[in-house]
């Protein structure tokens, strides 16, 4: 099991900050089993302004994820 | 070097007098910046940020600009802010200004547009997301050219 | 828009209290900056200014900086300084960063250079009256060509 | 009479930071006066860097100012 973490806009759209998730090899992977559960969040995530970060580092958009503890999903970020 | 991360409202002039307070003979330039939520139409603003992770995200960006002074604070604030708070302190100390100046626009422009922050705005229309606009991040790809 | 020449050795935080205080809710931007006299070899400083001319003068350069802010405040000492004292305080309040750091710039870049001030160092081998360097000059001019 | 006033190093060099001096028609004819009482002092108002103020508004170097007041010169300023 892998910890998925939504932020901002993506949280509203995955309906929740934080799911425990079923391991997959690839985040292409695990793309599209989100998809498939949502489509909406399938289709926000496919967005290349999305950035991915595994187990607190940043990644690729097509990174393994093979036993990574946490993967988490950041739309544009904007601070200060 | 300082990161800060702070649901709490806090008070940019108690954290300047913190900040110039530990006398260094060296230092002739503070230079300080403070982001307000601003008035209007906006009722509330929320921050959310990825702990551990936006710490370290900062600290990784700020450790080469901090190398250039005498000291570099950065607090940011989550959660829920109202208009005529502050979001976002910036302060930097160096022997002469321009390295002052340098760091805290530097950091701003990051903190603006590639720090793990995500902000909401809560009008009477309700809640929306505000991702970076065009401008913000010409301005730090003007500063990522002169950088290098 | 404030300018306050003073031989009364001031706080810059307190002074930032006051500037923040009056809450403007179109405010989303504050920049300051902080000359402090430095230590090691230098006793004291001594500033010297011309009653009334150089409060115009500077007011005359900062009004049209003044317009593009919400509001803008310089406090200056005269007098003898002490290291570690502040010598300059500049604080520009915007709608946004970029006008607000601009506004900072120019003016310190001014006060350095072409405000009717004299700087006289005091260290254990006398004192030296100090005249502005090749590159505050050169920033200086650097604002003007953009500026205009 | 006009108020002759100097800053910065030219006061240390007038030896005083104000004195009252009969009227002169120019700035060139009251820099030669001062020259001859005080020949460092005119060797120093010569210096191009130096800047005048007549009446608390700046001149150019050869302004005249019969009936002036007030005649400050100024050494290259340096605040902050």
């Amino acid at each position: 099991m892998a910890r998925i973490l939504f932020f901002g806009r993506l949280r509203d759209i995955a309906g929740c900050a934080m799911m425990e998730y079923a391991a997959c090899a690839s985040l292409l992977e695990l793309r599209e089993a989100l998809a498939r559960e949502n489509p909406m969040l399938g289709e926000a995530l496919d967005d290349p302004s999305v950035r991915v970060a595994v187990d607190q580092a940043m990644v690729g958009r097509e990174a393994p994820i093979d036993g990574a503890a946490e993967i988490a999903f950041m739309p544009p970020l904007s601070g200060g | 070097m300082r990161i800060r991360i702070t649901p709490d409202r806090f008070s940019p002039e108690q954290i300047l007098a913190e900040f110039l307070g530990a006398y260094r003979e060296e230092a002739g330039a503070c230079a300080t910046f403070t982001g307000l939520c601003r008035g209007g139409a906006v009722r509330w603003l929320e921050l959310e940020h990825y702990p551990v992770f936006t710490e370290g995200r900062i600290a990784a960006f700020a450790r080469p600009i901090a190398d250039t002074l005498l000291d570099l604070l950065i607090v940011h604030r989550v959660g829920r802010v109202a208009p005529g708070e502050a979001i976002v302190f910036v302060a930097a100390l160096a022997s002469h200004r321009a390295e002052a100046f340098a760091a805290v626009e530097t950091l701003m422009d990051y903190l603006k547009t590639d720090a793990p922050f995500w902000k909401r705005e809560m009008t009477d229309l309700g809640s929306t997301w505000i991702e970076p606009t065009a401008l913000d991040i010409e301005r730090r790809t003007r500063h990522e050219e002169t950088n290098t």
